[in-house]
């Protein structure tokens, strides 16, 4: 139709939008139904996850990091050797690049569908006390915790890097 | 899911407010109007939230373009030096009360800038934050969990960082000071710098 | 009737107070991005423009020299967060073109695939973003809505929805899930279908073409002079398009034709972006078509501890806004000695904004910024 | 003019050109004369500046001034470079070829301390308020800045 030439009912074509499905997901109380499972994607690169028993504390994730996120930390209770270490990362610095989980020789480490990771400071912490609550709150050291969500896993077949 | 509780035990005070102040904290939790300032990359996240798919307005917060209006103030990413200059001006301007997102793993620790000279490391110094939230960028959904919680830490009058930016003025005028009134160079290297004698008037 | 005798110019050039700065940005409602201009204003009228950079001053060109190869790739997205493919891509090809690598055919494809896909999402935020700073809030919804569909392809493929880092030296990093070009040729004819609603409000629109027509044009010669690219230079009538002169990727097998605009002002750019976009969804669906099997990555051995050769690289792509360019200088390090960006905005941004601001109203500022596809990020670096 | 024809002809102009890859040459030329070689290579045709870019030869005691300059007739990039010494830094501008070399020329100058002698407006674009070195300099030390100034600590481990 050309420019200036609509027809006068024109503005009623926007009824039709009205039996159409909404674009809206209504977060809390729904989830985005994209993939084949409700959620975020089967390869979300989300929070962490770390299988304890099969991490050999070899430090790749931590020289490959980019941004200097990972540190490797010995857990407590367990004895001083090389291969006890264990990654701990800092979510003030993470890019959720993945890289570390491309680089894991025995597929450990890993990325869960994990997203919501928040923290609020205490109100009587004050004169900075409460950035390094935060930043404590954001130094995690990655468990098994998530195991069961996996999002971003690569296996040693497919590995690009390392 | 969540994995850092945020009402911890020790947040939550004795509630001995006036019925007045519970009702006023209620209503104001349900109309959040949130400035419209992208200050950094996480910004790209927003307009998907504030448009129809996941649609902020729900929850009663509008974006609003003047700080004289806003209620919360978004960090959305990493603050260089010029932009915290102008947070802070703007953090200045809105009414009390007022509330402060920090989102995305720059305002925490650096993120991947923290080497770089020319952003902030830690928003929280500088001014007083309410809630943080990691990921590079979070999702929206992350988001809008964020703005629930804090919503709820509106209604329960826990969220009341703005008192602290007046009660301790001192530590965040410092660490501004710090940042910004620098009257000398930094590192003694400095000293190499090679100045044209006829540059020198035009550059100060 | 005549509203001339009554304009806040008219009244402002009566009065002692002529003139006044005004800040637009960073923080404007019309500013897209944090970058600013201080206009200074007779009225509404500008008088005089000054540019207000670096909120967005990060130091890449610095940390880059300071990370290895691969480290780098986490930080070359940031550069423009709207359309962050293209650096990743420009980093690899130069990259490879120092390292003397070729790529295989699938991860050309693929390649191929995720810049279109990234320019969909562009074009989408400057096309929405250009209604929206005519007041027009409901094409920004719709583009926004359907952005997001590109996006959901986007996570499924590379696990994040707006920083992929998904390309590396000597390919791509992951194949494609199983089911994934099905679901994307689907997505590209849903965002296919909906670009008759979009014809109808934003370009047929007789509103839109009173604001845009004839505002801030720019002839042919002068876009092939000060470094415009990309849609902007298209749309002053050249046909010059990086993905034809020096194709990179798998563009040398794929079925396009250049678009070209003749007038160059603000409607052509809004046009051609328009136009550009139903192009990237045709070429997603030849690439979707063509994909053949194979490796996604050459094997360049540990890509963690890469070294790359001594020399020098320029490499360009041609991205949603222009070329973007990249010039690499190693020394035969682990880290790159210097890595130089050649955003697209800069011309615009910078040149142009002095060239056309003045004389210009206030009102229109936004749209111009709009059409021009000015992000502040990839000058600021 | 393709690509052998054009390392020729500017071979035998004085400068050294080198081809580098299929569509891509780099040409070094001396400080004092280079204005008339880009007068040159604009007229035949090589129109588009890319972008001006500095780099620092700490241990050569040098900087590099890059010109990228493409040309939309012959297909040719052309990574244009001259060298200047690393006490003195001072270069002739070349606003009057290419309009937008003010803004580049500018950036240099901020970040290299790079003098474009000619250009009229080399004010501070992006940092404001800059004491120290031009900050990508290789001398210029950006994690001690980052932290004395920001207070950014290294998170243990190697790099």
């Amino acid at each position: 139709m050309a420019l200036g030439e609509k027809s006068i009912s024109s503005p009623l074509s926007a009824i039709k939008n009205l039996f159409k499905k909404p674009v809206t997901v209504r977060y809390p109380n729904e989830e985005l139904e994209v993939y084949s499972e409700k959620g975020v994607s089967e390869r979300f690169r989300g929070v962490h996850s770390n299988d304890m028993a099969k991490c050999i504390g070899c430090g790749s994730c931590e020289r490959i990091c980019p941004v200097n996120a990972i540190v490797m930390t010995l857990p407590e209770g367990s004895e001083d050797t090389r291969k006890q270490y264990r990654p701990k990362i800092d979510y003030g610095r993470c890019c959720f690049c993945a890289f570390c989980v491309d680089v894991c020789p025995t597929v450990s480490l890993k990325m869960s569908k994990e997203y919501d990771f928040t923290s609020a400071a205490p109100m009587k912490l004050r004169d900075g006390e409460e950035v390094k609550f935060v930043m404590d709150e954001f130094n995690y050291l990655p468990t098994d915790k998530y195991d069961d969500n996996p999002g971003y896993v690569t296996g040693k077949k497919k590995k690009v890097l390392g | 899911m969540q994995i850092i509780n945020y009402a911890d035990e020790e947040r939550r005070q004795e509630d001995n407010r006036k019925l007045w102040d519970k009702v006023t904290a209620y209503f104001r939790s349900r109309s959040l109007w949130m400035l419209h300032y992208c200050t950094g990359c996480g910004a790209m996240e927003l307009p998907p939230i504030m448009t129809s798919r996941w649609d902020i307005e729900r929850f009663g917060i509008v974006p609003m373009a003047t700080p004289r209006q806003a209620d919360i103030l978004l960090l959305t990413g990493y603050a260089s030096t010029n932009t915290m200059k102008r947070i802070i001006r703007t953090y200045e301007q809105m009414p009390e009360p007022k509330w402060v997102i920090a989102f995305g793993s720059c305002t925490v620790n650096g993120g991947m800038y923290w080497d770089s000279y020319n952003t902030v490391n830690n928003v929280g110094e500088y001014i007083p934050i309410d809630i943080t939230i990691a990921g590079c960028m979070p999702r929206p959904e992350a988001i809008l969990d964020t703005m629930v919680k804090l919503m709820n830490m509106v209604k329960s009058g826990d969220a009341k960082a703005f008192q602290k930016y007046k009660d301790n003025y001192g530590y965040y005028k410092a660490n501004q000071d710090k940042l910004f009134a620098r009257t000398a160079p930094v590192l003694e290297s400095a000293s190499l710098k090679y100045v044209h004698n006829e540059t020198e008037g035009s550059e100060q | 009737m005549n509203f001339d005798s009554y304009t806040l110019t008219k009244i402002a050039k009566n009065d002692k107070y002529t003139t006044y700065d005004l800040f637009f940005g960073p923080n404007h409602p019309g500013m897209n991005g944090n970058f600013g201009y201080v206009l200074d204003m007779v009225g509404t009228e500008i008088n005089n423009v000054r540019i207000n950079a670096g909120q967005l001053h990060r130091g890449f060109e610095k940390l880059m020299e300071r990370r290895g190869w691969v480290q780098n790739l986490t930080l070359v997205p940031r550069i423009c967060v709207m359309d962050p493919d293209p650096n990743e891509v420009t980093y690899c090809m130069a990259v490879e073109k120092i390292m003397n690598v070729e790529i295989p055919e699938r991860a050309k494809y693929l390649r191929t695939i995720t810049l279109e896909m990234s320019r969909l999402t562009s074009l989408l935020i400057s096309i929405g973003g250009a209604g929206a700073s005519l007041g027009l809030y409901t094409i920004m919804h719709w583009t926004m809505a359907d952005r997001d569909k590109v996006l959901d392809m986007f996570e499924w493929l590379t696990g994040g929805r707006v920083y992929h880092i998904y390309n590396i030296p000597g390919g791509v990093r992951r194949d494609t899930p199983k089911g994934f070009l099905e679901k994307l040729y689907e997505t590209m004819e849903y965002l296919e279908s909906r670009l008759p609603d979009y014809d109808s409000l934003l370009f047929e629109n007789p509103i839109i073409h009173k604001r845009l027509k004839g505002l801030g044009p720019v002839t042919k010669e002068e876009a092939r002079k000060t470094g415009l690219s990309g849609p902007n230079l298209r749309a002053s009538g050249n046909a010059l398009d990086i993905r034809k002169d020096a194709p990179y990727a798998a563009y040398s097998e794929l079925e396009f034709d250049i678009i070209t605009q003749e007038e160059g002002d603000a409607f052509a750019r809004a046009l051609q972006m328009r136009l550009e976009y139903e192009q990237a969804i045709d070429l997603i669906k030849q690439a979707i078509k063509k994909m053949p099997e194979g490796d996604v990555h050459a094997n360049l051995g540990n890509l963690g501890m890469l070294k790359v050769n001594p020399g020098e690289a320029y490499a360009k792509v041609e991205s949603s806004k222009g070329e973007f360019g990249y010039y690499i200088v190693s020394k035969g390090e682990k880290k790159p000695y210097r890595v130089s960006v050649r955003g697209p905005s800069l011309p615009a941004g910078f040149l142009w904004a002095t060239k056309h601001l003045p004389k210009m109203k206030i009102d229109d500022v936004a749209v111009w910024m709009g059409t021009f596809g000015i992000c502040a990020p990839d000058f600021d670096k | 003019m393709n690509i052998t024809e054009l390392l020729k002809d500017l071979n035998s102009r004085g400068l050294e050109a080198e081809k580098i890859c299929d569509g891509e040459i780099k040409v070094i030329a001396n400080k004092d004369n280079f204005i008339t070689h880009l007068h040159y290579l604009q007229s035949i045709n090589y129109e588009h500046l890319a972008n001006i870019n500095g780099v620092d030869y700490i241990d050569e005691n040098e900087f590099e001034v890059v010109y990228q300059i493409y040309s939309y007739t012959d297909k040719i990039h052309i990574i244009f470079k001259v060298r200047i010494p690393r006490e003195k830094p001072v270069i002739q501008s070349i606003v009057d070829l290419w309009e937008q070399a003010q803004f580049y020329e500018r950036e240099v100058h901020e970040f290299y301390g790079i003098h474009f002698e000619g250009n009229k407006d080399l004010s501070p674009l992006f940092l404001e308020d800059w004491m120290d070195l031009p900050p990508l300099r290789k001398d210029f030390d950006t994690e001690r800045f980052s932290e004395i100034v920001m207070g950014s600590m290294r998170n243990g481990g190697k790099k």
